[in-house]
């Protein structure tokens, strides 16, 4: 088992404020990684860490053995890693299939002259470019709605288009931040279906937020679980079930399963 | 020379500040450039005037009541050119076209009722000039710098101290959160304009009598400048907009007298630029964090 | 629904408002049996007064000349169009004025730099275009076809020079001009005359066109020496000045100008602070001339306001092309080649004859405010 | 419906190119074809700040800056060195594109309401130097005498020479405009409109996006001055300034942001608007003033706006799926 990514020691601090403390953590090759913990643990800003929307405040995060720690977002996606949001972020104005081609790495980074100069090339690698975006498409399932915009689709599909979205720029890390909120529990399995597709299928490797704990255990291979910023357990889903400090980290605020 | 320069510039700042308060409490609340307020507060130089001449009413009912009529003009304009826009959940860029319609139209109504000329303003008070070791200040000088001063210090007060100032600044926070406290937001906005017009209001009176003049493009570099003043001192901050007025005064003040007059508002666009590029929220203004 | 309908009302009612308007706002340019003079001022932005004031002054010239029977029994149009001080502007209805065949001749611009940016229309077109407001040297360059009643900055500086220097005694000069084409070319003649004969220039401050404030310029005046101070601009911001000045530390010093400043806004104005403002003029209400006395009361008539310098530009403007037109008809070679051999035509601004350039000549008045009114001195 | 439209489309557009074609043959007045030559340099410049306001939503207050700099960098080269019109034409393209970049990358710092700030401030400031740097400008007196186009030593300043070599730049910049905003370049552009931190999250560079943007849009609006300097032959400080920069943003919020065609309209119908409206001089000002309000009111999205926008143009250019169904099912 080799390592994919890595982070060590890294804390963030808002003014006075520890939000993530000092927390190290591996994640190995061939396993769905799911960070879990109550509400204000510092999940999400942990996960921004990862993806370099924040720098951390101490720490260093390692990808593929290289140290990406001071790289911005767009530099990361670069490296391979591309992430879903909590608040859906799409471009509501595109369409479904728009959504998925601007993402494309040799879409986006079209050269400006040969765009002007136009030409059969050009065509042909365009026609690519489509061809490989409705096949991701067809994969989560929405090639259907390619013609569609997507602030039209409804919220699940609005998910999965973002992990589209996230699989276009041809990751080879995505990192998925609650995937499953704001889903009924039929579309929640079609999700585990998707994301054990993108595992095993198209070789990506998988990082996950999630509320939602039956789904968590169901799908992850290894949960870490954050609670006021530290790192409080980490292991196989059946080992976190039976964990005293998670289950009072939970129950004790009064959290439930359910969201 | 200096000292009677830097009164200069803070005469004209304590204008450009009280000017500012209006963009700044806009801005504040709604996050919107009121553009037309420069215009405002020229219809307010407008009403100061007629109200003083024509009527023959004292100046100290006259000049309450032209803010009362300026402040009615600005809640009007926002009800009738801003709400509509705003409750269609259009563009911010949908409001400042409308608020540049405003202008214009306010700006061309002016030369269409009054004329294209400078009017003389009412003299009510007698100016005398005092020369003190060589510097000289007039009455009415004094008169504006204490007026502007007072007036900043009880929209402070009201902005932070009381029940309507609290909220106001509610609603800066988040309209859709103040209106869960039970907070009239709507009310609130209306409140904003109309206090902002007043003040402005205020502003064309004070430029009216130390100036001696009024006309119906005298909106567009005053609004300008105390544009660029909020935005200096950190738009959505009262203490910014004060101190970000005053500032532009002395700095285009200082910058005319002693480099060169052509260059004038060069050194008020030149500072805010410079401010920005190294403080982009302005001086006092609260930093933006993107939540994600 | 009502929402869709409103929409649609507005871009067909869009649509209608300018195919009529494109139909009927550029009029006809067939020859018909009116005579038409065309008039481009500016009626909006920062120089609208003088622009009103202008439109005035033709208006009462073709009035006069409908009242006394037209010429050759047709009556004379006014065709007015706005070029907002802008010197694009003024380019656009340069151009919607040549295309009018009716048109005989132009009065116009009234800012030097949208005289100049008319002119080449004009020229190309063939169209006499007489400026009653443009003093820049370079419009004595513009074109056969461009000619002014106001004389060209260097004559009237020259003058007010000699006055202030060699009459007057003042050495210490300092210089306060509008930030414009025209503040900045009456600065320069300024200096270099008032130094040619040896006096200092110790201040040059610029300010800018309806500016309220000039408590900067002042200061850095009372810091100079200067013991005179002339204006080039015009009358409301010298208004201004002169109430300004006992605010920083002038109290007292002689304000000088041109004809820029004669109008009756400066003293509406400048109340008492304007009186002892000396200023050259061409035009003045203290003129026994005829002429101008029998304009300066159909004018107060008309309007019920006494004319300024730039009424009465125009007002002798018009009179000179209804001149050409009444001696060699509607040909537009004619009447410019009439126009460019005039001289000595008596008008209300002095007896007016063209030189090569189409600038005029002719000698200034001296003038003073003497309480609240303009007054010929001899000092 | 759709199908409807498309059937009248075309005719549409041949007739509305034979009128264009034939325009200065049809109407001699030299005002229409002046009109519509105005219409033709303003129709460039709100497509030019559409890239930056429209596309990568990036408010801009100072557009007339470039405008002037680019008449001033082309009426001075003319005048001064003699230069050709049409290289001239480059030139200030380039010349106004330095600046943007100058303004571009500080400006990029600063986002909506600043970033608008910083640019009106620049555009005053540009405008002060023009006013003020007498020995370069000529000051307030402006420069004159600016000659006109020439092509193999055939003069090419009449009106009808404009009107056609203004047809064909805004024909060229409308073609090329069209095709990089409908490629990949153009989308991401339109992403960092939409939102920046989702367009980083997928790989995309803003600050390289918004300076080219800034790069392309002054410098077509240099190209568009170096035009009017030319075809005016008189440049003054006096056009370049806020209420330039302000009417050019409203040809392209009233267009409609985002969209081309938006402000092909924006740019003519507000050019041609105040000219019509003349016959009711007195009012005009205060009409348009409220046609701009009752607009944003009833409808802000402009005349043309983004939601008329042909959808996936990138599959249809790439002669993608769709096309291929359609041979399929044939």
């Amino acid at each position: 088992m080799s390592e994919i990514m890595r982070a060590d020691n890294v804390s963030m601090i808002f003014g006075g404020l520890t939000a993530v403390d000092n927390i190290s953590l591996t994640m190995e090759d061939n396993e769905i990684l799911s960070l879990i913990g109550p509400n204000g643990a510092g999940k999400t800003t942990f996960f921004n860490m990862l993806t370099g929307v924040y720098q951390p405040t101490f720490g260093t995060i390692t990808f593929y053995g290289e140290n990406i720690t001071k790289l911005k977002p767009y530099e990361r996606v670069a490296k391979g890693i591309s992430r879903t949001f909590q608040n859906i972020r799409l471009f509501s104005s595109m369409t479904t299939l728009e959504n998925l081609l601007v993402a494309h790495p040799k879409c986006n980074s079209e050269n400006i002259g040969r765009v002007l100069l136009g030409g059969k090339k050009l065509k042909k690698a365009r026609q690519e470019i489509v061809e490989e975006c409705e096949e991701i498409l067809e994969i989560v399932g929405l090639k259907d709605k390619e013609d569609e915009l997507a602030t039209n689709l409804s919220y699940g599909k609005q998910r999965l288009l973002e992990i589209g979205r996230a699989l276009a720029t041809n990751p080879k890390l995505v990192l998925l931040d609650e995937p499953g909120a704001g889903m009924n529990s039929m579309e929640k399995e079609e999700l585990s279906t998707l994301i054990r597709y993108i595992t095993q299928k198209m070789d990506k490797k998988v990082l996950l937020i999630e509320h939602d704990m039956r789904f968590v255990m169901g799908i992850s291979d290894r949960i870490l679980v954050l609670d006021h910023g530290e790192l409080i357990a980490n292991g196989k889903p059946e080992e976190i079930q039976q964990n005293q400090m998670v289950i009072e980290a939970y129950l004790g605020k009064g959290m439930t399963d359910e969201e | 020379m200096f000292v009677q320069q830097l009164i200069n510039g803070i005469t004209v700042g304590g204008i450009y500040a009280l000017i500012a308060l209006g963009y700044t409490m806009v801005y504040g609340i709604l996050k919107i450039v009121n553009f037309a307020h420069g215009d405002v507060f020229m219809i307010g130089g407008f009403m100061g005037l007629i109200l003083a001449q024509t009527t023959n009413l004292p100046i100290w009912i006259a000049y309450p009541l032209a803010m009362l009529i300026t402040a009615l003009i600005g809640v009007l304009i926002e009800r009738i050119c801003y709400r509509p826009i705003r409750l269609h959940g259009a563009d911010a860029l949908a409001i400042l076209i409308s608020a540049l319609g405003v202008s214009i139209f306010l700006e061309n109504f002016a030369q269409l009722v009054w004329g294209t000329e400078t009017h003389a303003y009412v003299q009510k008070i007698q100016r005398t000039a005092y020369n003190i070791a060589g510097i000289t200040l007039s009455n009415i000088q004094i008169g504006v710098i204490v007026l502007c001063i007072i007036l900043m210090i009880v929209l402070y007060l009201v902005v932070n101290k009381t029940k309507m100032g609290m909220a106001m600044r509610a609603t800066s926070q988040s309209i859709t959160s103040a209106q869960l406290m039970g907070i009239n937001t709507e009310k609130v906005i209306a409140l904003t304009f109309g206090v902002g017009s007043a003040l402005a209001c205020v502003a064309g009176i004070l430029v009216g009598t130390y100036y001696d003049a009024v006309y119906p493009l005298i909106g567009y570099s005053y609004g300008l400048k105390a544009f660029a003043a909020a935005i200096l001192g950190g738009i959505g901050s009262v203490p910014g907009a004060m101190l970000g007025g005053f500032l532009l005064g002395i700095v285009e003040t200082l910058g005319a007298g002693y480099i060169s007059t052509g260059y004038r508002d060069a050194f008020a666009f030149g500072i805010l630029i410079l401010v920005l590029l190294f403080r982009p929220s302005g001086l006092l203004g609260k930093k933006h964090v993107d939540k994600v | 629904m009502k929402k869709r309908i409103s929409r649609r009302f507005i871009v067909s009612g869009l649509t209608a408002v300018m195919a009529v308007g494109l139909l009927t706002g550029c009029g006809s340019s067939g020859k018909s049996d009116t005579i038409e003079i065309g008039l481009a001022t500016p009626l909006t932005g920062a120089s609208a007064q003088d622009g009103q004031a202008i439109e005035n002054g033709v208006e009462l010239a073709v009035k006069q000349a409908n009242d006394a029977g037209g010429i050759d029994g047709k009556q004379i149009e006014v065709v007015v169009e706005d070029d907002k001080g802008d010197a694009s502007e003024a380019a656009t209805v340069a151009n919607m004025l040549v295309q009018n065949d009716n048109i005989v001749g132009v009065v116009g611009h009234f800012n030097s730099s949208c005289t100049l940016a008319g002119a080449t229309i004009y020229n190309d077109a063939g169209i006499v275009q007489i400026s009653p407001g443009s003093s820049a040297e370079a419009v004595s360059e513009a074109g056969d076809y461009t000619f002014r009643t106001i004389t060209t900055d260097a004559v009237q500086g020259r003058y007010l020079a000699e006055w202030c220097v060699n009459d007057l005694g003042y050495h210490n000069i300092a210089v306060l001009y509008e930030n414009d084409d025209y503040g900045l070319g009456l600065a320069d003649v300024i200096q270099r005359e008032t130094e040619a004969l040896g006096a200092t220039v110790v201040a040059r401050e610029a300010y800018e066109v309806n500016q309220t404030d000039f408590s900067t310029v002042l200061t850095k005046v009372a810091a100079s020496d200067a013991d005179v101070m002339i204006i080039g601009g015009l009358y409301n911001e010298t208004a201004l000045i002169a109430k300004q000045m006992g605010d920083n530390g002038l109290e007292g010093m002689q304000i000088m100008g041109v004809d820029a400043i004669y109008s009756d806004a400066l003293i509406e104005l400048g109340g008492d602070a304007v009186n002892g403002i000396k200023l050259t003029a061409y035009f003045s209400d203290a003129s026994d001339s005829e002429v101008t006395q029998s304009f300066i009361k159909a004018y107060t008539d008309e309007y019920g306001e006494a004319p300024g310098t730039y009424a009465a530009y125009a007002y002798d403007a018009a009179n000179i092309i209804l001149d050409a037109v009444a001696n060699v008809g509607t040909d537009r070679a004619a009447i410019r080649d009439y126009i460019a051999d005039l001289k000595d035509f008596d008008g209300v601004t002095g007896i007016t004859s063209f030189d090569e350039n189409g600038d005029v000549i002719k000698e200034p008045l001296r003038m003073e405010i003497i309480n609240g009114a303009f007054e010929t001195v001899d000092m | 419906m759709m199908q409807k439209i498309k059937k009248i489309k075309k005719p549409l557009a041949v007739i509305g190119i034979l009128f264009l074609l034939l325009f200065p043959v049809i109407i001699t007045s030299s005002y229409y074809l002046h009109v519509m030559i105005l219409a033709g340099i303003y129709v460039v410049l709100s497509l030019s700040l559409n890239l930056i306001t429209g596309y990568t939503g990036q408010l801009c207050l100072g557009h007339a800056a470039f405008f002037g700099i680019g008449a001033y960098a082309g009426a001075l080269l003319m005048v001064n060195v003699h230069m050709n019109f049409f290289f001239a034409l480059i030139c200030s393209f380039i010349i106004s594109g330095i600046f943007g970049l100058l303004l571009g990358i500080p400006a990029l710092r600063l986002r909506g309401d600043y970033l608008a700030i910083v640019t009106l401030g620049f555009g005053e400031i540009v405008h002060l130097v023009f006013v003020n740097w007498t020995e370069l400008t000529n000051g307030p007196m402006g420069i004159r005498s600016i000659p006109g186009p020439s092509l193999f030593g055939i003069e090419l300043d009449g009106n009808q020479e404009f009107y056609y070599l203004i047809l064909i730049i805004t024909a060229l910049v409308l073609f090329l405009l069209n095709r990089l905003v409908n490629s990949g370049f153009g989308m991401a552009m339109q992403t960092i409109k939409a939102d920046e931190i989702a367009a980083e999250s997928i790989g995309i560079y803003p600050v390289k996006y918004k300076l080219i943007a800034f790069i392309l849009s002054s410098g077509l609006a240099g190209l568009a001055g170096c035009f009017y300097a030319s075809y005016i032959s008189y440049i003054s400080p006096t056009t370049f300034v806020y209420n330039t920069s302000v009417t050019i943003l409203a040809m392209v919020v009233l267009g409609g942001l985002g969209s081309l065609t938006g402000s092909v309209i924006g740019g003519v119908v507000l050019t041609l608007l105040p000219e019509v409206l003349r016959s009711i001089s007195d009012y005009r000002m205060i009409f348009f003033g409220a046609l701009m309000i009752i607009m944003m009111i009833f409808k802000p999205e402009g005349f043309w706006g983004v939601s008329k926008r042909v959808k996936n143009i990138y599959k249809i250019k790439a002669g993608g799926a769709q096309n291929e169904r359609d041979y399929e099912s044939r």
